[in-house]
C-alpha cells in the first residue's frame, strides 16, 4: 500500500499542472474552443515539449516509460482546468492500440511521432448500432489486390478529423485466422474514400463520424500479426476509461473548490450562503464524493497493468462511480451557484457538460455497472 | 372519488384536443418535438394570436368581459393537459396566468383597457422584473429604486435574469419606493414600457448556449404613474400574489408528459443489444422509475387543485409540486441524453437541419436533448429555488 | 376528479379511526402481537361489529356494498396504529379471491361468514421457489374418487393458522379445460394432511408454511366454474397491493407527525432539533414523500375496476413508489429520532418493521418496476 | 504508487489467514455467519483468550512490553482485514484499540499494572460510560456527577445506551467534576468498577428485539481517584482521544466486506424466475452498486492511512469513513433482507433451529437478516452520528 508519488512523479505533476493552468485560464480556454478545431497546435506543442505524449511509452519507441500513473497526473489537470486537446484521441487511444496492438517494427515506426506530439492519431471503433459494445464490428475489410478495401462508417470518434491516421477497427477477410476476427488497420485521415464530417461535442470538444467508402490501404496497415484485436481493443479502452476517470476527478475537486469559495462569499438573508446548515451538508457531500472518486481514480489506474478480468472490472467500477459521482457533484455546483451557475463565463456549467461527455463516452453507468456484475459472476 | 375525468370533461378534452391538432403550425409542434428548443417570442405572439382567434383560448381562465372563454378550473386544467400532449406550445403564462388575472383583480379600468386586449391576443409580450444581482433566492431585499417625481417614477438600478427582454413590450416588476421600513414593505409594483429611454439591455448567455436571459439597466427612467399597479409601497404582496397565481404551471407536468412520450418513441428507436433501448431491462426500469415518479406529481397536484375548496384553496403545501415536479423533469431530460449513447456527447449546435453534421446522428427529435437538459438546470433554481421552497414548506406546513 | 369522500364514507373513516385508535394504542398492541395468535379475538370481532369485514362485499353476499375505497379507508388507519389482524388474509385476499372467483352459490354461502367475522379464510398461493411471481405453481391436485387429492406446499401464508379455511392454488389435472391449468380450491384448515407451522413476521403479524400432504377435498372445493385462475389472482392480489399500499401511507404519515413532533420538543446544543435546518430540509422531503404516497394510494385503489391491464399497472406503480417512500421515510424516522428511535417501546422503529414486510409481501419494488415496464411495453 | 500489499505484507497475510482458519472454533464462526447474531459477551471474552494464546493477537498493537505483538499499523490492518474475511469475531475494539492505547500514553504505571493484562486476555470486558439521556449527540453537555470526597470521587447519575452493562467488569466514562467552565471543561475520565455498590443497570430494549443496551443508574458510588486516567476536569481531551483511537473500525468496512460475500453466497442460492437471484439482471446491478460503494470506502480508507505520515496524521477528514462506510453497511444488509424474497418478512425468533418453524426458509445464513438490519440503524446513530459528523467535516474540512 503506497500512496504517494515518486518525487520524480510530483515534479512532473507540478510542472503539468503549471503549464495547463498557464494555457487555460478559462477566458482563454473559451476561445480556444470557438477556433475550428477546438483547441490550439501551439498548445498541444507546448505539452508536448513537456514530455505529456512522451510520457506513458516505452523509451525504445521515443517514450519516457512511464506509464499510467503519469496518464492519471495529466488528466486530473485537464479536468482541473477544462482543458481540450486531442490527448486521449491520439495518445491514450491510438497510442496504445499501436502500443498494445502493433508489432515492434510498427510500434517503433509510429509512436515516436506520437511521443514528439508530431503525429496524432485517433480511434475508429464505435459504431451506433453497437451502443456501448465493443464486440460488435460491422465495418469491413476485404482481402483485394494484396491489400484491404475498407468500407463502413464509425461514429462519434474523438478528434477524428484533427488526425493524420486514424486506426480503424473492422470486420477482416474469412481465411486468415479462420473466423475473419476484427482487426485494427492503420488508415492515413486523408485516404481516399474517408469523410470525416465534425462537429463539436457539450464540452467544447470535437468528434466526428468517419465514412469509409472502399478506402484502400496495404497489408502493413494492419496492426500486429492478426488476429482478433477486441482483447487490445477492451485493454485500450479500458486505460480511455482510467483517463476520462482521472479527468472526471480533476474535474469534481474543482467545482468543489470553487462551490465552496462561493459559499464563502456569496451572501442571502444577511448571511453566508455557507453559513446554512442544509447547504453545508451537501456540501460534506460533494467532498465526500470527490475522495471517493479519488480513490476510484486509483483503482482503475493502477489495475491497467493486472489480468484483463480484474482491470476490465476495475475499469468498469471507476466509470460507473465516478460516472454518476461527476454528474451529481456538477449539477450540485450549478444548483449551490443559483443564477449564477447558469451563466456561459462562469465554470461550473462547463463542468458538468464535461461530466455528461464523460458518461457518454465508453459506456455510461449503467452499462458499466452490468459490465462489472457480468465479469464478476465470470471470476 | 374519482381520479379522472368525468363524461363532461372527457367530451371537453376530446373536443379542445381535436381542435388543438386542427390548429397547431406543424413548425410550432415540430420546435415542441425538439423540447422546446428554437421556440421564439415571435412564435409564441403567433401561437397566442391562434389561440385567441378560437374563441379567447389563449386567456381561458379570463371572463368572457374580458375576452376569454370564462372555462372553470377543471377545463382550464383540461386544456393545459392537452396543449402539452399535443404537443403544442403552451399559454403565455406571464399575460394568460399571472399579469393578467392581477390586472383583473386590482387594476384601474384604465389599465385594464389598454393592457388586457393586447395580452389576450399576443399584441403585448410581457417580461419579469424581480431578481436583481443581489436580489434572487432573497427576493425582499431588491434595490432597484423608483422615486416619485411628479406624476412620474425615476428609476434607476439594475434587474437580473430577465427572460426575452429585447422581445417584451412590458416589463412588470418589482421597485423600492421607501428603504426605511422593513424590507417587505416600501416595494412598489410598475409596468414599464421596454421602449423607455434610458433603459438598456445586455444579454446573459447561459451555458448551454442560449441568450434569452438579460440584465436590463434603468438610468432615470421615467415610468408614469399610472403605470402603477394597486398602491405605492404595496407592491409585494401583488408581486407574490401573481407568482402564486401560477396554479397550474410550476411544476411543469404537462409538459414533462410531453417529454416523457417523446423519450419512450426515442428508446424504442434506439438500439442496445441487438435489439431495442426500451427492451433493457436496466433502461426501462429507470424509465418505469421515471414515469411513476411523474405520475405521482400529476396526481398529487390534481388532489392539491381539486381537493376541498379547489385551486383557491391551494396553500403552500403546493411548493412540493415545483420542487418534486422540476426534480422529476430534469430526470427525464437526463434519461433523453442518456438514451442517445455516446450520440448523447454531440452539442446540438452542429445537429440542425444543415449543420456541419451531414447526418444527424440519434433520433432527430432528440437532437437539442443536451442543450435542453442544460438549460432546464435552471428549473430548481429560478421561481424560488428548491432550497426557498423547502424553507417555504417547513415553515408554514411544518411549523418548524 | 373529484377527492373527496362522501358524508357517509367520511363517517365511516371516523368510526374506523376512533375504534382502531381505541384498540390498538402501542402498549396495547404489543401485548396483543405477543399472544399465540398475535392478535385478539375480541378486538377482530368489535371491527366486525363496525362492518368493516362487511364493508367490501355485495349485500347479496352479507356486505355492505361498499368496495376498494371502504378497505383504503380502513386499511389507512391499520397502518396509522400498526393493528394487527388477519383483515388482509381473511377479507381482502380469501374473500376476494371467492367474490371474483366463485360461483353465485359459492359466494353466497362462503361470504356472509368472512363479512360478519365468524369464518376466516387465508389465501395458500405463494411458494418460495416462484419468488413474486405468481404464474408458477407447483401444488397439484389430482383427480381421484370425485374429488381432488391436493399435494404440495405454500410458503408465507398470511395468518394460515387462523384461518377456518384456505384457498388453495394449484394445478388441475388434464382433461379438465384441456391443459390442466391453475385453479383455486377450498381446504378446511383442520383438513387431515394439512400441516400449518406458524410463526411471527418482523411487524408482529402472522404466518405459516402449509404443507398439503394428500388432502381429499370434493369436487365443489373448486372455486368456479374451473379453468386458469391465474387472473382472478392477479386480480386478488392487486386488491391485496392496494391495500397494503393504504397501509403503508398511514403509517408513513403517522412517522411524519411523531418525527416532527419530536423535532419540536427534543433540543440538543441548546436548540431544539427542528431548528437545524439541515433536518428542516430532510423532514420536507419526508412529508413531500408521505404527500405523493397518499396520491398512489389512489392512483391503485381507483384503478381496481379498470381493465386488467391498467389495473396491474396502478397496483405495480404504487407498490414500487410506495414500498420505497414507506421504507424511506421509516428509516429517516428512527434516524431523527437518535438513540430513542432504536428503543422497543416507541413505534417508529415499528413501522419500519413494517415497511420491510410490506416490500416483501406481493414483490418488493424492483418486481414491481419491472412488471410496471412489461405492462407499458404490452400496451 | 500501489492500492495493494507488497510481497512482505502478502506473506504476512496468507500466514495469520491460515492461523486464523485454524483456530476459529466452528461456533463462533457460525454466528459471524449469522452476521454476528448470538455472539455474546462471552463468546468474546473466549476469542480474546484464543487471541491472546497465540502470541498477544487479541491486542496486536500494542508493544512486547505490555503484551502484544507491537505490529506495525499496517500489519494490524491486515489482521483485522483478515479476521472479518475469514468469519472470525472481530477484536474487542474497547480493550485492544481505544482504553489499552489510552492507558498505555496516559495511565499511571499501577494503572497500567492492573488493567492491561486483563484487557489483552478477556478477563477483563469494558463497557463505555458517555452518553446520557440529554447528551447525546451533544456529548459535552453530559451532567453525570463525580465530586471530590477525600480519596474518592463519589458518582450521581445516569448513563445511557450502555452496551453491555451487566457483562462488563468495568466502565470507562466521561464524569462532571465541574459545571462552572464552559461545557468542554470540568470532565474526568474515570474507571469505575461494575460491581460497585450504588451502581444499578436497566436494560432498554432496542426494537428489533436486542437487549445489549443499559441504563445505568449511580446513587453514591465511590470511586478511588486512583481510578482516575489523566488529570482531573482534563477528561474530554483524553475522552475524544479514545474514541478517535478507533482508526481501523469506525467504518466497518471488514465486516461489510464479509456481509458482501455472504449476500452473494445467497443470491446465488436464492430461486428467481427459473434461475438464480445473482442472474436477475435487476439485483444484480444493485448489488454491483452496493460492491463497488463499499470498494470505495475500503480505499479511502487505505488511502486516509496509509497516505503521507500514516494513520497518525488522519483528520477530521476521516469523518467521511464512518457516514459513508455504515451507509454501505445498512445498504448491504438491506439488500440482504431483500434477496430472500417473501421469507424476508419471517422474523428470525421462529428461524433458529428448533423454533416453531419446521423448516427455516431462505438460505440458513441470512437467518437472521431481518433483526441484524433492524439493529444495524444504530450504526449512523452512534458513535458520533452521521449528522453530527457532517458538522464536524463541514466545519474542520471544509471551513464552514
Amino acid at each position: 500500500m503506497d500512496f504517494t508519488l515518486s518525487e520524480e512523479q510530483a515534479l512532473f505533476r507540478d510542472s503539468v499542472e503549471r503549464t495547463v493552468a498557464d494555457l487555460f485560464p478559462f477566458a482563454r480556454r473559451q476561445a480556444a474552443v470557438a477556433t475550428e478545431e477546438g483547441y490550439r497546435e501551439d498548445d498541444w506543442r507546448r505539452l508536448a515539449g513537456l514530455g505529456c505524449m512522451a510520457a506513458p511509452f516505452p523509451e525504445a519507441c521515443g517514450g519516457l516509460g512511464g506509464g499510467p500513473e503519469e496518464l492519471m497526473l495529466i488528466a486530473e489537470r485537464f479536468g482541473r482546468h477544462l482543458a481540450n486537446l486531442p490527448f486521449l484521441a491520439s495518445v491514450v487511444l491510438g497510442g496504445h492500440a499501436v502500443l498494445f496492438g502493433g508489432t515492434e517494427a510498427q510500434r517503433e515506426a509510429i509512436l515516436p511521432g506520437v511521443a514528439d506530439g508530431s503525429v496524432k492519431l485517433a480511434l475508429a471503433h464505435g459504431e451506433r448500432r453497437a451502443r456501448f459494445d465493443l464486440a460488435p464490428v460491422s465495418t469491413v475489410a476485404r482481402a483485394e489486390d494484396g491489400g484491404y478495401v475498407v468500407s463502413g462508417r464509425k461514429d462519434v470518434v474523438l478528434y477524428g478529423r484533427a488526425a493524420d491516421r486514424l486506426v480503424v477497427s473492422a470486420r477482416l477477410p474469412d481465411g486468415r485466422d479462420g473466423g475473419g476476427g476484427t482487426g485494427l488497420l492503420l488508415v492515413p485521415g486523408d485516404a481516399e474514400g474517408v469523410g470525416r464530417s465534425s462537429y463539436a461535442t457539450h464540452d467544447g470538444g470535437r468528434a466526428c463520424n468517419v465514412l469509409l467508402d472502399d478506402v484502400r490501404v496495404g497489408t502493413d496497415a494492419l496492426l500486429g500479426a492478426g488476429g482478433d484485436a477486441l482483447d487490445v481493443l477492451e485493454r485500450v479502452i479500458d486505460h480511455g476509461i482510467a483517463f476520462l476517470c482521472a479527468d472526471a476527478a480533476g474535474s469534481m475537486w474543482r467545482v468543489y473548490e470553487t462551490t465552496l469559495e462561493y459559499l464563502k462569499t456569496r451572501s442571502q438573508f444577511g448571511r453566508t450562503l455557507g453559513s446554512f446548515q442544509a447547504l453545508q451538508h451537501r456540501m460534506v457531500d460533494v467532498y465526500t464524493s470527490c475522495e471517493l472518486a479519488r480513490s476510484m481514480v486509483f483503482e482503475a489506474t493502477l489495475n491497467l497493468g493486472a489480468d484483463a478480468a480484474t482491470r476490465s472490472r476495475a475499469a468498469s467500477a471507476a466509470k460507473a462511480a465516478i460516472g454518476e459521482a461527476a454528474r451529481g457533484v456538477c449539477e450540485e455546483g450549478v444548483q449551490l451557484h443559483g443564477g449564477v451557475g447558469m451563466t456561459m463565463d462562469v465554470p461550473v456549467g462547463h463542468h458538468l457538460k464535461r461530466a455528461m461527455v464523460m458518461n457518454a463516452t465508453f459506456g455510461d453507468a449503467r452499462h458499466h455497472l452490468a459490465r462489472y456484475a457480468r465479469l464478476g459472476r465470470a471470476a | 372519488m374519482d381520479i379522472g375525468y368525468d363524461d363532461d370533461l372527457e367530451r371537453f378534452r376530446a373536443h379542445v384536443g381535436s381542435v388543438i391538432r386542427d390548429i397547431l403550425p406543424d413548425d410550432l409542434r415540430d420546435k415542441v418535438r425538439r423540447e422546446h428548443a428554437g421556440l421564439t417570442p415571435s412564435d409564441m405572439r403567433r401561437w397566442t394570436r391562434i389561440l385567441h382567434d378560437r374563441g379567447g383560448w389563449s386567456v381561458p381562465g379570463w371572463p368572457a368581459e374580458h375576452g376569454g372563454p370564462g372555462w372553470s378550473y377543471e377545463r382550464q386544467y383540461v386544456f393545459e393537459r392537452e396543449l402539452a400532449l399535443n404537443e403544442a406550445p403552451p399559454l403565455n403564462v406571464f399575460s394568460a396566468g399571472m399579469v393578467g388575472p392581477a390586472l383583473i383583480e386590482f387594476g384601474a379600468r384604465d389599465q385594464k383597457r389598454r393592457f388586457l386586449p393586447g395580452l389576450a391576443n399576443g399584441d403585448i409580450l410581457l417580461c419579469q422584473g424581480y431578481s436583481e444581482p443581489n436580489a434572487g433566492s432573497d427576493l425582499a431585499s431588491l434595490q432597484c429604486r423608483a422615486d416619485r417625481d411628479g406624476d412620474d417614477y425615476v428609476v434607476n438600478g439594475v434587474k437580473m435574469w430577465t427572460s426575452d427582454a429585447p422581445h417584451a413590450d412590458w416589463m412588470f416588476g418589482l421597485f423600492r419606493t421607501d428603504s426605511s421600513g422593513k424590507k417587505q414593505h416600501g416595494i412598489t409594483l410598475l409596468l414599464i414600457d421596454m421602449a423607455s429611454p434610458g433603459l438598456t439591455m445586455a444579454p446573459i448567455r447561459t451555458f448551454e448556449g442560449g441568450d434569452e436571459l438579460n440584465q436590463t439597466y434603468f438610468d432615470d427612467v421615467r415610468v408614469p404613474a399610472a403605470n402603477r399597479i394597486g398602491e405605492e409601497h404595496k407592491g409585494w404582496g401583488i408581486g407574490k400574489y401573481i407568482l402564486g397565481m401560477e396554479r397550474f404551471g410550476s411544476a411543469e407536468v404537462g409538459r414533462s408528459m410531453g417529454m416523457m412520450r417523446r423519450l419512450k418513441r426515442i428508446a424504442a428507436a434506439e438500439p442496445a443489444a441487438g435489439g431495442r433501448l426500451i427492451d433493457d431491462p436496466h433502461f426501462a426500469l429507470e424509465l418505469a422509475r421515471a414515469e411513476i415518479a411523474l405520475r405521482e406529481v400529476e396526481l398529487t397536484e390534481r388532489r392539491m387543485l381539486f381537493g376541498p375548496g379547489g385551486p383557491d384553496a391551494m396553500g403552500f403545501e403546493a411548493s412540493l409540486l415545483k420542487v418534486r415536479g422540476t426534480e422529476v423533469q430534469q430526470k427525464i431530460m437526463g434519461l433523453m441524453v442518456e438514451a442517445l449513447g455516446s450520440c448523447g456527447a454531440i452539442d446540438a449546435g452542429d445537429m440542425r437541419p444543415g449543420g456541419d453534421n451531414a447526418e444527424p446522428l440519434g433520433p432527430d427529435a432528440a437532437a437539442h436533448a443536451g442543450r435542453v437538459f442544460y438549460n432546464l438546470r435552471k428549473s430548481t433554481i429560478w421561481g424560488g429555488s428548491t432550497e426557498v421552497q423547502k424553507n417555504i414548506i417547513a415553515k408554514a406546513v411544518l411549523g418548524l
